[in-house]
């Protein structure tokens, strides 16, 4: 099984030499700190910087410069910065290769709930809706169930929606699945996780064809 | 051509009970200050405030809250803010969310006199609710409307005399968007130049946009979520 | 009657301080010269700068400095250049408070024609059709009549339409006038030009209400 | 991340027969010169070319129109041109004339992910048969689609490796608007730098936009209408 570091340094093999990628906030945010060697990959944050670098050192911090989490940053050479318009411009127009981010539930058919929880405090959908509507490349980082051990690949959300059709891919801390058209594909297990428990863990509908691996990480 | 003003006090004059208000900033970053704080003394009341976020608690437009002056808010985000959470859950405040990039592009398209166009953020969401629905290149898209506003309050780095602004690092946001969408469009500047002064290569929101600029005083510029490393030997 | 330049001074009466001015090609690029003293005027060049200034001295010609009908310019102190986008989206959302422009028809209900006329080669309608849609303020520049003695005041556009219902007034060699919900309204005769004169010259609907002042150019 | 290619020849690699090309420049101000030359060695025919202008007879995209390279033309405004009046006028181009506005409108909204959006501009002429026509405000507005290219090829001052892009003067015009609208964007640049040269609060394309790079040779830069005024003393 992987902790949430794991999961991040799983979904960072996925990177390819130039992409641009959109993190969002939890476990994707960790993914910057596995890029594989000699990999060129520029971070965007939707607020407005492409090539965000790590935290600044301490006394460095700029109230100036934060992302999109609001968190102080760096940028590295090479950076831009814009405004809010032309990031979303980035977004919506596909310039950019991967969008990472967390969420409550993904469907089969890679509808994603990640924003509110009917009844408690709502606090915006931020630029989730943005990002899943326009990305050509979704990866959902999350666990794989709730706290309440219930499965968060399910056939159907229950919460209301962020976006439609839209999931690419999963990792979770028990499995990678494709999203596919004829529902969840598995293809990589956890270490030392059983096709089973992935099973037992998956509400919606799960492929499982032949041998899966056990992934690397 | 002078569009300065002498005090923050006339600058914010005019903006009365009831009126939507674009307020610049992303969380703490970028937002006026000055004009919030005025604003507060003000007493004016009923606002329409539309901006991403809606502050924290003792700051930002979480000032305007706690006097309860905001009836209603447009936002994509407004976490942080237990006042906010109480006033909104009460029903003391309409919130309005949408998309970020969605309130971006309408702001914008406020500012440039489109009243409306097609984006794919939001189809088959609630936010979609009551939009129209068409199909571009096989996919969804809903029509969102332009957003304006009877003040803009925006957050510069420098500007002139002329209202051009020029913005520092992530502190730009949504402040040039809202620049352009304000029937009246106050800037708050760190540095008010002479004209010449900024590169007219280089203004990142030119002063046609804006009918007052000042330069405010003491800012803060609070830090949200001081995230540092250190550094190794 | 006026020359070409009394119609430029007669319209730089027009200006007032603080406006952001689009002037289009012709009679109207010279009303630059015409701007009264200690008024305060930013033109606007639709290829994408405000604050443009007068021709450089020679030997001072920048390529990459000119306006929208290709000429090199110079950029006053406190000006800003931006791309198109940005220019028409000044123009488009009605942040420059007047546009001159010429044109080969005026209708009295206020529709325009000058762009194009079927048979001849058409050069395309540049800016224009974007200026008249959304400018609240709209004078056009040109002579009463066309070359051929033909009034072209009309009751309706014979060429094809650059706008419609947007011209606000109308400075000719002969006269002011406004448009009105019931046609032209003349304000001003040109110098030692009579009503009747101008009755001539017009054929759309023409209102004349008392005393018609002569202009003082 | 390097985006930089060695020769011109490389940079257009790709662009085929029929293809669709936006090119930056208003006038001869702000044009692709290098790759236009290298599209006129080329030999590539049938093109559509989206540009603001058609060049002059013997500059510009006059010289794809003298080799009959061009199939039809996407402009706002084409005077100036003898060669191309000649061809138009025959039937041998089709040309597309588009309000300047719009046509910058429509490359930024395609390059954005705005599959359409309303504007007043044409509205009551032949621009907007076949249009759908809405009333926003009591003010008719008709609904223009998107502009997309197989290839944006623009001309900038300065550019990184990365394809980060700063402009001069008016040479800036449409060039950031086609390069965020091509499938794949080249840029040519009249001086090539290395990464953290350009100040990243003052790039105006950020490098996202664009796949291509080079140093371009040679600038002409040539003056359409070279107007002066004499010094007094």
């Amino acid at each position: 099984m992987l902790n949430k570091e794991g999961i991040a340094k799983r979904i960072a093999q996925e990177l390819k030499d130039g992409w641009y990628v959109n993190l969002g906030i939890g476990i994707p945010t960790l993914i910057a700190n596995y890029v594989p060697d000699g990999l060129n990959v520029v971070f965007q944050s939707e607020n407005g910087i492409l090539g965000m670098g790590p935290f600044p050192f301490e006394g460095e911090e700029d109230a100036d410069l934060i992302n999109a989490g609001k968190q102080t940053i760096t940028a590295m050479p090479g950076a831009a910065i814009f405004d809010s318009a032309t990031s979303f411009a980035m977004i919506r127009g596909q310039h950019i290769q991967l969008t990472v981010l967390g969420a409550m539930e993904v469907a089969d058919n890679g509808d994603i709930a990640n924003w509110k929880i009917p009844g408690k405090m709502v606090k915006g959908m931020g630029g989730a809706m943005d990002l899943v509507a326009s990305a050509d490349n979704i990866i959902v980082a999350m666990m794989h169930t709730n706290r309440a051990g219930k499965s968060k690949l399910l056939s159907k959300c229950t919460l209301p929606l962020t976006g439609v059709n839209c999931v690419k891919k999963i990792v979770t801390n028990l499995a990678v699945l494709d999203v596919t058209p004829d529902g969840f594909k598995l293809i990589e297990r956890a270490p030392g996780v059983s096709v089973e428990e992935i099973q037992n863990a998956t509400a919606g509908r799960l492929i499982v064809e032949g041998d899966i691996p056990e992934m690397v990480v | 051509m002078n569009k300065v003003v002498g005090s923050v006090e006339l600058a914010i004059e005019g903006i009365q009970n009831g009126m939507t208000l674009m307020l610049g900033g992303f969380g703490l970053c970028g937002i006026p200050e000055n004009s919030i704080s005025a604003l507060v003394k003000s007493g004016v009341t009923g606002l329409t405030c539309i901006s991403n976020n809606a502050g924290v608690d003792d700051f930002g437009l979480g000032l305007l809250l706690q006097k309860k002056q905001i009836k209603k808010m447009i936002s994509s985000y407004v976490g942080e803010n237990d006042e906010f959470e109480r006033q909104m859950l009460s029903g003391e405040l309409e919130v309005d969310l949408i998309p970020q990039g969605s309130l971006a592009a309408r702001c914008q398209a406020g500012g440039a006199g489109v009243p409306a166009f097609f984006t794919p953020a939001g189809y088959g969401t609630e936010v979609a609710e009551g939009k129209e629905v068409r199909i571009f290149n096989g996919k969804p898209h809903i029509l969102e409307a332009a957003l304006t506003a009877d003040f803009a309050i925006v957050k510069a780095w420098k500007g002139d005399r002329f209202g051009n602004l020029i913005f520092k690092g992530t502190a730009r946001n949504f402040n040039p968007l809202m620049a352009m969408a304000g029937k009246i469009t106050i800037a708050e500047v760190e540095e008010l130049v002479e004209p010449g002064e900024l590169d007219p290569n280089f203004i990142h929101t030119p002063g046609v946009f804006v009918q007052r600029i000042f330069e405010g005083k003491n800012y803060e510029k609070r830090i949200e979520q001081r995230t540092v490393r250190t550094k190794t030997n």
